[in-house]
């Protein structure tokens, strides 16, 4: 992109400008609201994670040794509801779609930055509400289905009070980001020259947008239902179960892409740039986002084949389900190409890249098997669930979400991450990732069921191997948390374009100014004109 | 190891044969990426700064083609599915019926001719039977690895499911659906028994059937049996820690106040009468939700549960 | 997207005739479905006419008659969404099966 | 922005028009999302009256249908005079907007007034969420509506206080035509509440 804004700038950037506690809290700055997502997105993963450890630890053994089953159950509850409504889904894309998308469409700001400052605290009321949830936490599952969830005398309320809460923050971000996207891009931005993150986060904010009241509007009825007495969901009084799992999931399903496509956008733009070569297949890559956004709307019951729904409405979504596998095959054959006679750079950035294609194509491919109706009966509910979740959620979100912070990490700190360090954490994540959740398949396909406190003795081996796996796993995370943190203080100066990007976030200084750039740049090409035309 | 659990209904083999199908396929295309991956990666490393590298942009060919072949793969796995998964759906028509209700955390399962078993599932070899299930609760799923069948059994409404087992032996059953505290404990087992074995039990010689053995047991071994396979175990602890139900331990004896305000002694008619009409005295702080025994277990094994609980001190 | 913005005024006359007409149609509605009774085409008679009330709402009221394309794609996606979660809920529950 | 004292800061200059059509377009997403919102409920009362047609009919008869129309005339009107307002508003009149907005809010008043006679009645009879699936549906949907009645009533009054400290003009009417959209966003729902409930149990 031609433009002439990486002339050195004087002025403070973003973080030092100005400082204290009400500088932060009070900020309208998209990119120190960027910041603060990270960091309460970061809290709520370390605290997630942590129960993941408890929780796999308590698996080492068959019988429960470390918490009882009960604790156990309100254990896996809390790991998911914080792991999805706290941490993925405001993952990406509040933090890093808050901090990029004006940097990358060359806009001051996002289009309402007092309303994103309200997204935020929203945010923090959902979390506060939360804490509260914590003193008599619910033991549901983090998918609340009733009557369990009417009846069970733990604190469902406030939980999903909370998850209420976060989903009016949720739809607001997306809400900005459309606007923003639609209104704010710098002159010559046209549609075909917007980076593919940015494709991949308007996708995602229609579906925050348009999903998220159904599941708020659901966790409302189901408040009702334990307050008010109302029996939607309730058999007793002519309810009916089964519907609260088809408004559940019709935000839920599209929320496992809200989690996804952000990923997947990082990926598009962190391969061309250690590869030195154009995305391959650009317009093929965004529309398959657009079309993920739409055709994941369609889907949700496949989450139910064996719940009790009707065999003709099990057929219609299973068929529908194949058919968003198409956009996402299309994804990773495209990303494979960008690569073919490119320039490889294994940066620890590339290296969660490249991993992230290698994971989330087997979180995929197995997300095949779980769409085939008969397969489904049997692998339903079980650890092959469980794999196949985590497959995608920490092999391709997590993976891009890593990405994306060691990629973007000198544009917001200024400062360069140690990538010796970086690698040896991705190799701890890498393997202790698959040491985990690699045994959970066989487990899956041998019927060991989930949501298990106790198990069967026939299961230990494969079960004390996911254990151990966990372990690696953090002792990964926790090298990566030292390396970001140790980073800050000590890392070299970064130059405001350490990897010779194209795209415009690196063509203003490192960390940026507070209104980003001097001058609104003029774009004349899109941001992936790598190699050497001919 | 094996890969699948034991292939022991008519359809088990055909699932298999949908998730052979998917993993091959799966396998087939994880290579393919794969090798390309690291092959590419290894290939057009960097070497110097300034590689030149092509300027590719895309390849309407290769798009069509890569659109096109997993569109039709994906047609096919969807359509192989769907054929297995209706002949999963469709019971034949002389499969015999076993009604069963699932509870937090019990599986009771009522027989045609009027017997009644709980967390024992008892079925004859080569015989198509099919499930008619309801929850009394909350969600349920009846799930057997063996059979390769699932179901959620929902409160107030009827789900169903069938399978012909083609396999002689003891099978697990799991609940599969989240139903709370207990739901790690709620597993039964499936008998299948050869015809004749299963006429035996059907008449009704041998109550106990399972354990078979179980005549020759010392009462309270039999009891500890009687407490893990009937369900008891999901709801009170042995160890003194409550539950939904009270605790055992120590419970022989033991003054107890009862939810009408009146107190009694723990003692064999207490214990003998709440087994078997559980509603009629309820320790108070708990909620009367434990299931009549009365029919389904006999004055031996009642017997034999009272040693057992009166041994644990 | 919209570049254009002389934005259409609508005029105080016009929103007198919309609001006119609007209160024909309540009365209409009222009077079919208690007075007339069709019964169980009831239903589908009321619909029309709230969804016929609604559009004139929206296009003059809420100006969606002078609004650019994506306006109009945000404005309808959701109710496409809609019909999608009553449509295919209802295949599901009034398709099970009874054993 | 406001808090930026450090003179070497660019000023963030916002373009009032550009400003208008972010925000209406931004207004009219949220409306998709509270369409969604509502979805939610309408699917509900789809699913059940099919499935109960016989409670449906029964129950809505206890419903005080004169009063509902009423309240459907109530929040059309008011639905005009703040259409009529923003026209003002566009035109610089803003002696008309404010008492439009005026009108407006009475109507607003008048209809949670009415709401609060209905559900006092009903409360009366001894008629509750929780007496049945269609009375759960009836104070579920009401109740979401009226709380949207009185957030559009909370965001009424603001604009009418700015109006009157004339911070509205020809050029810059952003809160009235935003404020105006979410108003007729619950006449909206309720011209289906209205026949879904009173007329056509």
């Amino acid at each position: 992109m031609a433009n002439g804004t990486a002339a050195t700038i004087s002025e403070p950037s973003f973080l030092e400008y100005k400082s204290g506690f009400r500088s932060w809290f009070y900020t309208t700055d998209h990119k120190r609201i960027g910041i603060l997502y990270l960091v309460s997105i970061s809290i709520f993963f370390i605290i997630a994670g942590s129960i993941a450890i408890v929780m796999r630890a308590e698996l080492f053994t068959p019988e429960s040794d470390i918490v009882s089953p009960h604790t156990y159950n309100v254990l896996f509850t809390l790991h998911g509801s914080l792991m999805v409504f706290f941490f993925i889904v405001p993952g990406i894309s509040a933090s890093l779609g808050n901090f990029l998308i004006p940097l990358m469409i060359g806009a001051r700001d996002v289009a309402f930055p007092k309303l994103n400052l309200g997204s935020y605290w929203l945010y923090l009321i959902g979390a506060a509400i939360l804490l509260f949830a914590l003193l008599e936490p619910a033991d549901t599952g983090w998918t609340f289905y009733t009557p369990y969830s009417a009846k069970t005398n733990t604190n469902v309320i406030l939980l999903t009070l909370g998850i209420f809460v976060l989903g009016f923050s949720s739809i607001l971000t997306g809400l900005n980001f459309i606007v923003t996207i639609h209104k704010m891009r710098a002159p010559g931005m046209t549609w075909h020259r917007l980076p593919l993150f940015i494709w991949a986060l308007y996708s995602t904010a229609i579906l925050q947008l348009l999903a998220t009241p159904v599941v708020g509007i659901t966790l409302l009825l189901l408040i009702a239902e334990r307050t008010l007495g109302i029996g939607f969901f309730d058999p007793d009084k002519g309810g009916d179960p089964v519907l609260f799992q088809n408004f559940f999931w019709f935000y839920s399903h599209p929320a496992v892409y809200i989690m996804i496509i952000p990923a997947m956008g990082v990926i598009s733009e962190i391969l061309p740039v250690f590869s030195r070569k154009p995305i391959f297949g650009y317009k093929a890559i965004a529309y398959s986002s657009v079309a993920i956004a739409i055709i994941s709307f369609f889907v949700w019951a496949h989450h139910l084949f064996v719940a009790g729904i009707s065999e003709t409405a099990a057929i219609i979504f299973s068929f529908l389900t194949f058919l968003v596998a198409v956009p996402t095959a299309i994804k990773v054959f495209n990303w494979l190409a960008t690569l073919y006679k490119g320039s490889i750079q294994f940066h620890s950035a590339m290296l969660y890249a490249l991993s992230f294609l290698f994971l989330f194509t087997v979180g995929g491919l197995t997300g095949l098997h779980v769409g085939a109706l008969a397969a489904d009966i049997h692998l339903h509910d079980t650890y092959f669930v469980v794999a196949h979740m985590h497959y995608v959620m920490i092999g391709g979100t997590v993976m891009g979400f890593f990405g994306a912070l060691h990629f973007w990490y000198p544009k917001w700190f200024g400062k360069m991450l140690d990538d010796t360090l970086g690698k040896i954490a991705w190799f701890f994540v890498f393997i202790g990732f698959n040491v985990t959740f690699f045994p959970q398949f066989f487990l899956g396909v041998q019927g060991m069921p989930r949501r298990y406190a106790t198990y069967l003795p026939e299961f230990e081996p494969l079960m004390k191997l996911s254990t151990i796996g966990s372990w690696i796993l953090a002792i990964g995370m926790i090298i990566m948390a030292y390396n970001l943190i140790k980073s800050l203080y000590s890392g070299e100066k970064a130059p405001d374009n350490p990897y010779n990007s194209l795209s415009l976030e690196w063509q203003t200084s490192s960390p940026p100014i507070l209104e980003n750039f001097k001058e609104i740049p003029v774009v004349t090409d899109w941001s992936y004109g790598y190699g050497k035309k001919g | 190891m094996n890969w699948v659990p034991e292939v022991a209904s008519s359809f088990a083999g055909k699932v298999d044969g949908v998730l052979w199908f998917v993993t091959v396929l799966s396998i087939v295309f994880f290579i393919l990426i794969t090798v390309l991956l690291i092959y590419f990666s290894f290939k057009y490393k960097r070497k110097t700064e300034n590689d030149e590298t092509p300027y590719i942009t895309g390849n309407q060919t290769l798009e069509i083609i890569w659109t096109v072949i997993p569109s039709i793969l994906l047609f096919v796995i969807f359509a192989y599915g769907l054929i297995v998964y209706k002949e999963m759906r469709t019971p034949p028509g002389d499969a015999v019926e076993v009604n069963v209700t699932a509870k937090q955390w019990i599986w009771i399962f009522k027989y045609q001719n009027g017997k009644s078993t709980i967390n024992e599932l008892f079925v004859q070899h080569n015989r198509p039977v099919k499930m008619v299930m309801r929850a009394d609760d909350v969600l349920h799923s009846f799930f057997v690895p063996a059979f390769r069948v699932k179901q959620d059994l929902v409160p107030g409404m009827y789900t169903q499911l069938w399978f012909n087992p083609t396999k002689v032996g003891t099978y697990d059953l799991f609940c599969a659906e989240y139903c709370g505290t207990g739901h790690s404990q709620m597993l039964a087992k499936v008998y299948v028994m050869s015809p004749e074995a299963f006429s035996r039990w059907e008449k009704g010689d041998e109550e106990e059937g399972t354990i078979g053995t179980a005549v020759t047991k010392a009462s309270e071994e039999l009891g500890k049996d009687l407490y893990k396979n009937k369900g008891c175990i999901a709801c009170h602890s042995i160890d003194g820690s409550v539950g939904v139900g009270p605790s055992l331990k120590a419970l022989f004896g033991k003054n107890e106040s009862l939810q009408d305000g009146t107190t009694l002694e723990v003692d064999e008619n207490y214990l003998r009468e709440s087994i078997l009409i559980p509603q009629a005295k309820v320790v108070s702080g708990f909620a009367p939700v434990m299931p009549a025994f009365k029919g389904i277990l006999t004055d031996e094994e009642v017997d034999a549960l009272i040693v057992y609980i009166k041994s644990l001190k | 997207m919209s570049e254009n913005h002389d934005e259409h005024i609508t005029p105080y006359k016009t929103y007198i005739i919309i609001w006119l007409i609007l209160m024909a149609l309540t009365v209409i509605t009222v009077y079919v479905a208690r007075e007339i009774d069709l019964g169980s085409i009831n239903l589908f008679v009321a619909m029309i006419i709230a969804s016929i009330k609604a559009t004139i709402v929206a296009l003059f009221f809420m100006h969606l008659k002078y609004e650019d394309s994506i306006t109009w794609v945000f404005a309808l996606y959701p109710l496409f969404l809609l019909s999608l979660l009553i449509g295919l809920t209802s295949i599901d529950v009034f398709n099970r099966i009874v054993p | 922005m406001e808090q930026l004292t450090a003179d070497h800061v660019h000023v963030h200059h916002i373009d009032p028009v550009e400003e208008y059509e972010q925000s209406k377009f931004g207004m009219w997403l949220f409306l998709g999302t509270e369409i969604l919102l509502f979805g939610g409920l309408f699917a509900t009362y789809a699913i059940f009256r099919a499935k109960y047609p016989e409670m449906f009919h029964l129950d809505h008869l206890k419903l005080d249908w004169e009063l509902g129309a009423l309240n459907t005339i109530i929040l059309i009107g008011s639905s005009m005079t703040m259409a009529i307002g923003v026209t003002a508003s566009k035109k610089g009149n803003n002696k008309l907007l404010i008492i439009m907005l005026a009108i407006t809010i009475i109507c607003g008043l008048v209809f949670g007034f009415n709401k609060y006679l209905e559900y006092t009645a009903k409360f009366a009879h001894h008629i509750y969420p929780d007496t049945s699936i269609f009375f759960s549906l009836y104070f579920m949907m009401t109740g979401l509506h009226m709380l949207h009645v009185f957030i559009g009533l909370i965001v009424l009054l603001i604009i009418m206080i700015l109006a009157i400290k004339g911070r509205y003009s020809a050029s810059y009417n952003t809160h009235v035509e935003v404020g105006g959209l979410y108003w007729h966003l619950i006449d909206l729902i309720w011209i289906y509440l209205f026949p879904l409930l009173y007329l056509i149990g």
